[in-house]
């Protein structure tokens, strides 16, 4: 129950949130930050019953309660569909990410958004709600569902507060999610059409449906159908396109959201479900994924050097980095996938920080063009710093937790394929310039003189609170990385034993 | 009356060219007027394809559908003609080419 | 005839009384309220009729088929007739008098639709589809002035007329291959006349599809779809878009099941490529639209593309017959209450001004009549298969079918028309987000209006509730089918 | 003292940390101490535990926490302290501290005064941490950790474009080897199961036998981090840039400590290299090369910083020498004595521009002989040491190099011939530049000499650079006894005489003008020679036309994003469909009339192809 | 024989009429070749053995529904504008495409047709058991029929009202 708590605090409390401004235009915002608080405090309280990290119990595919927290109820019994939620090692990091991102999110939204502010903080909070039924549901039609439903709210924040282009973006974002998840429905309902041919019950557990006898072919296309959704989502070369108009245009918040939590989605979905539902499938195809992961990584390091746009060259280098997970996932041994969780992680805080640079700036600048900016520093020192510290992350500087994440996927790589480790190493250099690039054109190099005498507004208390939150989490990450890979590791030990 | 030998399938072929013809006139007039003529041979076309189907199988079915194509063409040509009059006076015309204000 | 026989008729009988009295209360005195309610309490009393003719379904004589799977459409139409009727009232009204004939075709046209619905033979066949349509043709008609109404009607009436000699001759074609006209008849006979002579049958069978396919405007019978829509009232337009086209397919599917037509292959073929067209053409047909009544239009192509899946389905053992039978009732239930949702928000925002259905005059919805907008944006998600709505569901069926019959191709179309259809219906939504003169959510301040939007809209209408009532109920089968699903099982 | 070993990086890291927080709000006078403070400290927490080593020379190991546990994979932040971790540690906390000093007055009048500070902290416990690490992965920690504070402080006056531009490309080229290096060390990773530096070379020996690919391959991955590192060939061309930093920060950074990085890495990992005699080749091959290579270069030179950036990329070369040719201690120290002078070299530089206005061209200055003695005392004893001239610190370590050498079985005397030219060159442009600067005319005025906090370092690192030649590093027991045996005599001999030449040439040229060189100078092969030599070789604009305006070119191509025109594609067959179903949908009966004809004719048509089955 | 030859005899006069039916410029000809058709296809009626059917074919379609067509063409008075109209309509290059799309049509209802075989009926089917079929089984359809005629009445009558009611037969005021 706590599970479906979790995400009913968040739908009601949007539902509040929009209510709220009726009462006070500033209230939604309170609203919206109390109920993600609130729900983060409710999800730990819940936890501190767990077992300690290093002795946390391997969840086992058969066996739901065997997971950190199982909740089942029927929904539509005449096709097995139930209300499922668990919640395991990777399930949990990914809740937490969320409410942790939400609450910044909200922080983002604080001065950025000024009209219709309780409908804002609602779309937000719904979104907030859907991701975390993506990350709980463990009913394929639930996930689906939710998979899908997220994408709504957050759509309206694209195409009511985004910027100049916003419905293309929104359109394209759309479009894009959605015409993948098509596949991904028919796949999924494909597999239970083999599951039910096969045991003769219709269900759409993950539970049931997992070692579901198939013809090589079957499961081939099938797996192909799960792929496809969740590497446009995640977003992988040549599916990614939708993404830097989406987090270009998307509103501070939505980007936040958007390359925090929602690119996660899809790497989760590759984890939990891509290549656990079909494991021979997906290691016959592994080669492919690795190779377009590996080209992603150099293909969107290349692009992001090429923006001007200062978050559209965060955008891109999202792709790259994303490019990491797939090469993480489809390396498929521990140390890949242990880096793949903590990319995940880490590049939620790091992405999340910069987009909210980039639009703190826009806030104060009305621009994104980086040609329009430089030595920025001089006037906004705190906000320089800040920066030139996630930039410093985003290249993946040890210490930090990108780097701990994007090593071990190369290490694990490695292990698998060393030439394609080449590849995707060099990554690491071609976002080295980008990242400094983009320091230099913003706030390095001679101060623009349009902008001198603006009186810039430094980052203020609740930016830099904000901000030392995610500071913290990403040295935390990169220095003690042990309690994430403590949680993580059980679940990629069953997983692992899944495949051949 | 016993003893018809008119061979089925040339009643039909009769009723199989009316259709044509019909089909044909509905796709070629542009007045109104010729276009509801066009679709009462094609229904009447229709009525002796049944009639002779019914006769085929000494069925009084045919001839009761016959009946009731009757009762359609009256209905639909009373509307139909209704329409017509309401063309010509808010159209100023009866051709049929004239009436394409919605389209794409 | 027994009583038992009458009661199964009910609805019929009903409706046949509703339309007498309205005959009679209009030689008595011209009064268009009083028709309205007499209209609306017929309608009222056929649902009733509906549901107390369930404990006696039974065949007719030959031409009808009384039982719960029909009454349940019966329902279905009656309540879509009583949402027309609704929205006739606060925004249709030609010169603001003289509107009880219109109640009266509409009557007549439902009864149309009843009989259709429940028909299990030519005759009736024919007799429903030409009531339904003649009264159609009026309504369509209907109002005093404007070149649009009148051009549909005589559009519609000519198209169809000519669809239903198609029809009718295909049905010649059949009786003269089997020498039956009832459903049962025709699949008793058929393959033994299919061993003797496959042709005759198949071009019958061909034409009846063909004369069908029109009414249900899918490729290539579509081309008056768009023009009928946008030329009709509204009011009439969602009815033609709900009541026409489901009972259609109503009849089309007992007429392809006890025919059993599924058995011949060259038939599939045909069905299988009239179907992958519609799912396309329709939705290429609506990408661009501007026209929202066109825009529907062409969306309702692609929708009736979407259900001959489940049609060609029956021809392969995959799926289970009571599945298909399921697929067809949900997917109609809510294809037909996202439409009306969708054409009561319509009606109520364009009324009859024929500027105001460009997708433009929606901008900023959501500001101004948000419960309006939020009623179209969910048919407009429902439509575009979206989960929560009845229409994910729908889709969901479909898909399902599709796959257990391994019928590729079409679900291959199905995805890509599907793609496609979220750009228009997006389309439709966003400008619903949208606010004039803002350029940005950020740099124009436009509250001051919106709030003068908002404090108008503090009162509920009774097209809010309306809006509101189908939403829930549209939202309310995404969300928690099992009662239907059950239901539907049980049919 | 040795359980605190952990506190001596953590200060200085702590100091930064503070200074980034709160250095805007704090007085010059406390971020001075904090600074400088903080090294200082650090400093005396290495003597202590040197000290503490000395008495008992046992190499030991502390283990913090694990820094990451992935199965087998298990790196610890742990250090690893032994008789080469001391030195580099002395070096850094020592030759740093000294730097911080002198730091403190020649950037006094920066405002951003905090922040270079914080920035030179970092530096110091990056550093530190790179070699006291106990295995590759913290190694790589410090060794980005560096890289990171360099491009800061090269880039530290961000203002002005160009800092940003060879800060950024002094990270990037590095970040080449690093990335090199990463893969070196999954490669040593996937083959011997660990990455601490003594279990992994231990492991090795019992794996690989001497000459084994695999190890070949490892250390050339090595190699390549840490010729990046290091600014040796062929990836040298950061280095000279990189002097668009502060003086003291090239003093400490890119002459110190930093970029010996490699030299380090190399000798810590020396029992690898052992395995792979080619790699070992490829070191000297390498380190020879370089050092002509840029001692040509620094002939050309007309900048006092290029001319020492260059200087430090050769005698870097010659530790790179000294290591591919197995004299690991020779390397070592000649990376301590270079420490002592080149820092000495770049802080007198670093005083002559504070005081001459930020003048770097040589020829605008001269005469500084009498107006800034202290200075030219440092440089005269500096340029000294680094020509080697006997008795000097260099002398001792550069004729050691030479020697073993000498003594390599092989390509020897080749390579002591090569180097013997390279010290040769190496005396020449050091003297051309006390020449040139503090003799002569002069042709501007500084407006004061050094005050004590600048002259203060550079008198303690001239006494460095004097006696530093007879210190006695404690390494015996890190790397394997050379053979002993010692060459003949004439050998050492030569080797002694041919810096004296060089400075007699320099002085001949650049003093008296006795020796003209002008028409040598001026023919066309000269000319030729002079360009070549003064571009450094044009090897930066071979990169500039092999790699970086492709790069751009790339990535401009790809701006507008290709992929996306395969979705446009998508887009626009939609669109022309929908053009062309639209405009068939013309509003006229008698058309849609015939289209439902057509529509019949096809269905029948396909109804009529009865196939034999029944379904 | 007789019979046979009076069907051919039918046959053709009702294609030769239908065709001049549709071609005609006017209206009235061709209202009154289509008269001629209806009573030669009542002849065929007549000969396959429905009589009762031949006899509502002239008594209703020839009769009452033409009817219906002459009044509305009286009513609109279409005059020699709109012959020369009609016959600037029939162009060959309007009808040469139709023509071959509805030859088509035929020819693949010829091969249809051509698979029957049998003659059409022995026994004629008498107005007596067509008048049970219909109030036996088919007395809903009689029915239903009568509410078709309905609703074909009222929607007539409001469109025709309105054309009666406001501006009778002259309308060129309304320019």
């Amino acid at each position: 129950m706590v599970m479906v708590n979790l995400i009913l605090i968040l739908l009601v409390g949007g539902v509040l949130a929009l209510l709220s401004e009726r009462v006070n235009e500033n209230m939604p915002r309170r609203v919206a930050l109390a109920v993600v608080l609130f729900d983060l405090v409710y999800f730990l309280i819940h936890l501190s019953g767990m077992p300690e990290l290093t002795q946390l119990q391997a969840p086992l595919p058969d066996d739901p309660s065997t997971w950190l927290m199982h909740f089942k109820a029927d929904w539509i019994p005449a096709f097995g569909i139930s209300i499922e939620f668990a919640l395991d090692g990777i399930s949990m990091l990914m809740v937490l990410l969320t409410l942790v991102l939400g609450a910044v999110a909200v922080s983002a939204s604080w001065t950025d958004v000024i009209v219709r502010r309780g409908f804002f903080e609602a779309n937000l909070l719904w979104t907030l709600a859907g991701v975390l039924g993506v990350f709980m549901a463990l009913d394929l039609f639930l996930f689906f569902l939710f998979w899908e439903v997220m994408l709504i709210p957050m759509y309206f924040m694209i195409a009511i507060w985004g910027h100049e282009n916003r419905g293309y973006a929104a359109m394209k974002f759309f479009i894009f999610t959605q015409a993948s998840g098509l596949l991904m429905l028919v796949s999924i309902l494909a597999l239970v059409a083999v599951n039910q041919s096969a045991t003769g019950q219709w269900s759409f557990s993950y539970f049931d449906l997992l070692n579901t006898p198939m013809a090589e072919a079957t499961a081939h296309w099938l797996m192909l159908g799960f792929f496809i959704a969740f590497v446009v989502k995640l977003p992988v070369f040549p599916f990614h396109t939708w993404l830097p108009d989406a987090h270009t245009q998307a509103p501070t918040a939505g980007s936040v959201i958007l390359a925090g939590i929602l690119l996660k989605t899809g790497a989760y979905g590759l984890i939990r479900f891509a290549v656990p539902l079909f494991p021979q499938a997906a290691m016959d195809f592994s080669y492919v994924a690795m190779v377009l992961g590996a080209v992603g990584v150099v293909y969107g390091a290349v692009l992001a050097f090429a923006q001007t746009d200062f978050k559209r060259l965060i955008a891109y280098s999202s792709v790259s980095h994303m490019g990491f997970v797939l090469l993480g996932v489809y390396a498929w041994n521990e140390l890949a996938l242990q880096g793949a969780v903590m990319q995940m992680v880490a590049h939620g805080f790091s992405t999340a920080a910069l987009f909210m640079i980039a639009g703190s700036l826009q806030e104060r600048l009305h621009t994104r063009d980086m040609r329009e900016m430089g030595g920025l520093w001089q006037q906004m020192p705190r906000m320089g710093a800040v920066a030139m510290f996630f930039v410093v992350a985003s290249l993946g500087l040890p210490g930090l937790g990108n780097f701990v994440a994007e090593f071990l996927v190369l290490l694990g790589l490695f292990q698998v394929d060393p030439w394609l480790t080449a590849v995707a190493a060099l990554g690491l250099i071609t976002g080295a310039a980008y990242s400094l690039i983009l320091m230099q054109r913003a706030f390095q190099g001679e101060p623009n003189p349009k902008l001198v005498d603006q009186g810039l507004m430094d980052f203020g208390r609740r930016e830099m609170l904000t901000m030392a939150v995610m500071m913290l989490a990403l040295i935390g990450l990169g220095i003690y990385p042990q309690p994430i890979l403590d949680i993580a590791q059980p679940v990629l030990q069953s997983l692992l034993e899944v495949t051949p | 009356m016993d003893g018809l030998n008119i061979p089925l399938n040339h009643i039909l072929l009769v009723s199989s060219l009316l259709f044509a013809i019909g089909m044909m006139g509905l796709m070629i007039r542009r007045n109104i007027i010729f276009i509801l003529m066009s679709l009462e041979v094609m229904l009447n076309s229709a009525a002796l394809a049944f009639v002779a189907a019914g006769a085929h199988w000494g069925q009084p079915d045919g001839q009761i559908v016959f009946m009731l194509i009757l009762t359609v063409a009256a209905a639909e040509v009373a509307v139909g003609l209704g329409l017509v009059l309401q063309v010509q006076k808010r159209f100023k015309t009866l051709d049929m080419d004239h009436a394409n204000r919605m389209r794409g | 005839m027994n009583a038992q026989l009458m009661m199964a008729l009910m609805p019929i009988l009903v409706l046949s009384l509703t339309a007498v009295v309205l005959m009679i209360q209009a030689s008595v005195k011209r009064d268009q309220s009083v028709a309205w309610v007499i209209t609306a309490l017929g309608l009222l009393l056929a649902l009733w009729g509906a549901g107390y003719a369930r404990g006696f379904t039974q065949p007719v004589t030959v031409l009808l088929m009384v039982d719960d799977w029909g009454l349940f459409f019966t329902t279905l139409i009656l309540v879509a007739a009583l949402v027309t009727l609704i929205l006739s009232k606060d925004t249709f009204s030609p010169e603001g008098e003289r509107k009880e004939e219109y109640y009266l075709l509409l009557v007549l046209s439902v009864l149309g639709a009843v009989v259709l619905i429940q028909s299990s033979h030519m005759v009736s066949l024919l007799l429903g589809m030409e009531l339904m349509g003649v009264a159609l043709y009026a309504m369509i008609a209907f109002p005093e002035k404007g070149q649009r109404p009148l051009e549909a009607a005589i559009k519609y009436l000519v198209l169809s007329a000519c669809a239903s000699v198609i029809l009718l001759y295909g049905f010649a074609l059949i009786y003269a291959a089997t020498g039956e006209l009832s459903y049962a008849g025709i699949g008793l006979k058929a393959s033994i006349a299919y061993a003797q002579n496959p042709i005759l049958l198949m071009a019958g069978t061909a034409m009846v599809l063909a004369g069908i396919g029109f009414k249900l405007s899918v490729v290539p019978f579509h081309m008056w779809t768009p023009d009928v829509y946008e030329g009709a009232p509204t009011p009439v337009t969602g009815f033609l878009a709900t009541v026409s086209k489901g009972a259609v397919f109503v009849a089309l599917s007992r007429f392809f099941v006890e025919g059993q037509l599924y058995e011949y292959q060259s038939l599939m073929t045909a069905l299988a490529a009239v179907a992958i067209a519609s799912m396309l053409i329709g939705n290429w047909l609506a990408l661009r639209q501007e026209n929202i009544k066109r825009l529907l239009a062409y969306s309702s192509i692609a929708h009736f593309g979407y259900l001959l899946v489940v049609l060609i389905a029956l021809s392969y053992s995959g799926a289970e017959a009571g599945l298909i039978r399921e697929s067809i009732t949900f997917y109609l239930a809510a294809y037909i209450l996202t439409t009306l949702a969708a054409f009561a928000v319509v009606a109520s925002i364009a009324g009859e001004d024929e500027r105001k259905n460009h997708i433009a005059s929606f901008d900023g919805l959501f500001w101004r009549r948000p419960i309006q907008a939020f009623s179209l944006t969910v048919a407009m998600l429902s439509f575009a298969g979206i989960p929560l709505t009845a229409g994910f569901i729908g889709k969901f069926y479909i898909i399902s079918v599709g796959i257990q019959s391994q019928l590729w191709w079409l679900i291959t179309a199905l995805v890509i028309g599907s793609a496609i259809g979220i750009y228009y219906y997006l389309r439709i939504i966003f400008a619903m987000t949208m606010s004039s003169g803002m350029s940005s959510g950020m740099s124009v301040n436009d509250e001051g209006e919106d709030q003068k939007n908002v404090a108008q809209d503090v009162v509920v209408s009774s097209q809010d509730v309306l809006a509101m009532l189908l939403l829930t109920m549209v939202l309310l089968l995404g969300t928690w089918p099992q009662p239907f699903i059950e239901f539907a099982g049980r049919l | 003292m040795r359980e605190l070993i952990w506190l001596i990086p953590l200060i200085p890291l702590l100091s930064s940390v503070t200074l980034m927080l709160a250095g805007s709000r704090l007085p010059r006078l406390m971020i001075g101490i904090a600074g400088v403070g903080s090294v200082g400290f650090a400093a005396l927490l290495t003597l202590g535990t040197g000290i503490n080593f000395m008495a008992n020379p046992e190499p030991f190991q502390l283990t913090l926490w694990t820094w990451m546990q992935v199965g087998s994979f298990a790196p610890g932040v742990a250090f690893y302290f032994d008789g080469l971790t001391l030195v580099m540690m002395s070096v850094i906390t020592g030759v740093g501290f000294l730097i911080h000093l002198f730091s403190t007055e020649f950037m006094e009048r920066d405002e951003s005064y905090a922040r270079y500070f914080a920035y030179l902290n970092m530096f110091v416990a990056a550093m530190l941490v790179l070699v006291m690490a106990d295995n590759l992965l913290l190694l790589y920690l410090g060794w980005e950790g560096v890289g990171v504070c360099s491009y800061l402080l090269v880039g530290f006056w961000y203002q002005n474009s160009a800092n940003g531009q060879a800060a950024r490309k002094a990270f990037i080229v590095t970040r080449i080897g690093d990335t090199a290096m990463a893969l070196g060390l999954f490669l040593l990773f996937t083959e011997l199961g660990t990455l601490d530096i003594q279990a992994m070379v231990g492991i090795a020996n019992e794996t690989w036998q001497v000459g084994d690919n695999v190890a070949l391959i490892a250390c050339l991955l090595l190699l390549a981090g840490a010729v990046g590192k290091s600014a040796q060939l062929p990836l040298h061309t950061w280095l000279p840039d990189a002097m668009a930093g502060p003086t003291p920060v090239s003093a400490l950074i890119h002459a110190a400590t930093m970029v010996t990085a490699g030299v380090y890495l190399i000798a810590r990992t020396h029992g690898l290299f052992l395995l792979a005699p080619e790699a070992m080749m490829a070191v000297a091959v390498i380190g020879i090369a370089t050092t002509l290579m840029a001692a040509f270069t620094a002939l050309m030179q007309s900048d006092i910083k290029r001319i020492l950036a260059y200087s430090t990329i050769s005698q870097i070369g010659y530790m790179f020498l000294a290591l591919g040719v197995g004299a690991w201690t020779a390397g070592i120290f000649h990376l301590m004595t270079h420490a002592f002078f080149k820092a000495l070299l770049f802080l007198g530089s670093g005083a002559i521009i504070h005081c001459l206005h930020h003048e770097h061209n040589i020829f605008k200055m001269g005469g500084l002989r009498t107006r800034m003695p202290v200075t030219f005392w440092s440089f005269m004893i500096g340029s000294a040491a680094l020509a080697a001239l006997p008795m000097t610190s260099g002398f001792f370590s550069k004729d050691q190099i030479l020697l073993q050498a000498y003594q390599m079985p092989g390509m020897g005397p080749w390579l002591w011939l090569a180097g013997l030219l390279g010290a040769l060159l190496t005396a020449v442009y050091s003297f051309r530049l006390v020449f040139v600067v503090f003799f002569g005319a002069a042709k501007t005025e500084p407006d004061k000499d050094t005050g004590w906090r600048m002259a203060l370092p550079l008198t303690v690192l001239c006494g460095l650079s004097l006696i530093g030649g007879y210190f006695i590093i404690p390494v015996q027991d890190v790397f394997p006894v050379g053979s002993g045996d010692h060459p003949a005599h004439w050998v050492e001999y030569v080797s002694i005489s041919v810096p004296l030449f060089g400075v007699l040439l320099a002085y001949l040229i650049f003093h008296t003008g006795q020796l003209k060189v002008d028409s040598l100078v001026n023919s066309r092969i000269g000319q030729t020679l002079r360009q070549f030599w003064l571009s450094g070789w044009g090897i930066d604009w071979l990169y500039d036309r092999l790699f970086v305006r492709p790069y751009y070119a790339l990535s401009g191509m790809l701006k507008s994003e290709p992929v996306d025109a395969i979705y446009g594609l998508i887009v626009a067959i939609n669109q022309t469909f929908n053009h062309w179903l639209s405009a068939a949908q013309t509003g006229r009966m008698r058309w849609y009339i015939v289209s439902m004809v057509f529509g019949l004719v096809v269905l029948l048509t396909l109804a009529l192809q009865i196939s034999p089955e029944v379904l | 024989m007789l019979e046979i030859t009076l069907f051919y005899v039918a046959a053709t006069v009702a294609l030769v009429a239908t065709v001049l039916a549709m071609t005609r410029t006017n209206a009235i000809h061709a209202l009154i070749y289509l008269i001629v058709s209806l009573l030669a296809v009542a002849v065929i009626f007549f000969l396959i053995g429905a009589p009762f059917a031949a006899a509502l074919e002239i008594v209703i379609y020839a009769g009452a529904i033409m009817v219906l067509f002459v009044f509305v063409i009286m009513m609109l008075n279409l005059g020699e504008k709109g012959d020369q109209q009609e016959r600037q309509w029939l162009l060959p290059k309007i009808w040469a495409g139709p023509a071959l799309l509805a030859a088509v049509l035929f020819a693949e209802l010829l091969y249809v047709i051509s698979t029957v075989e049998g003659p059409v009926s022995t026994t004629a089917v008498s107005a007596k058991e067509v008048g049970l079929a219909l109030f036996g089984p088919y007395v809903l359809a009689v029915e239903i029929a009568s509410m078709l005629l309905l609703a074909g009445l009222v929607g007539s009558f409001h469109l025709g009202r309105r054309y009666l009611e406001r501006d009778g037969f002259d309308d060129r005021s309304e320019k």
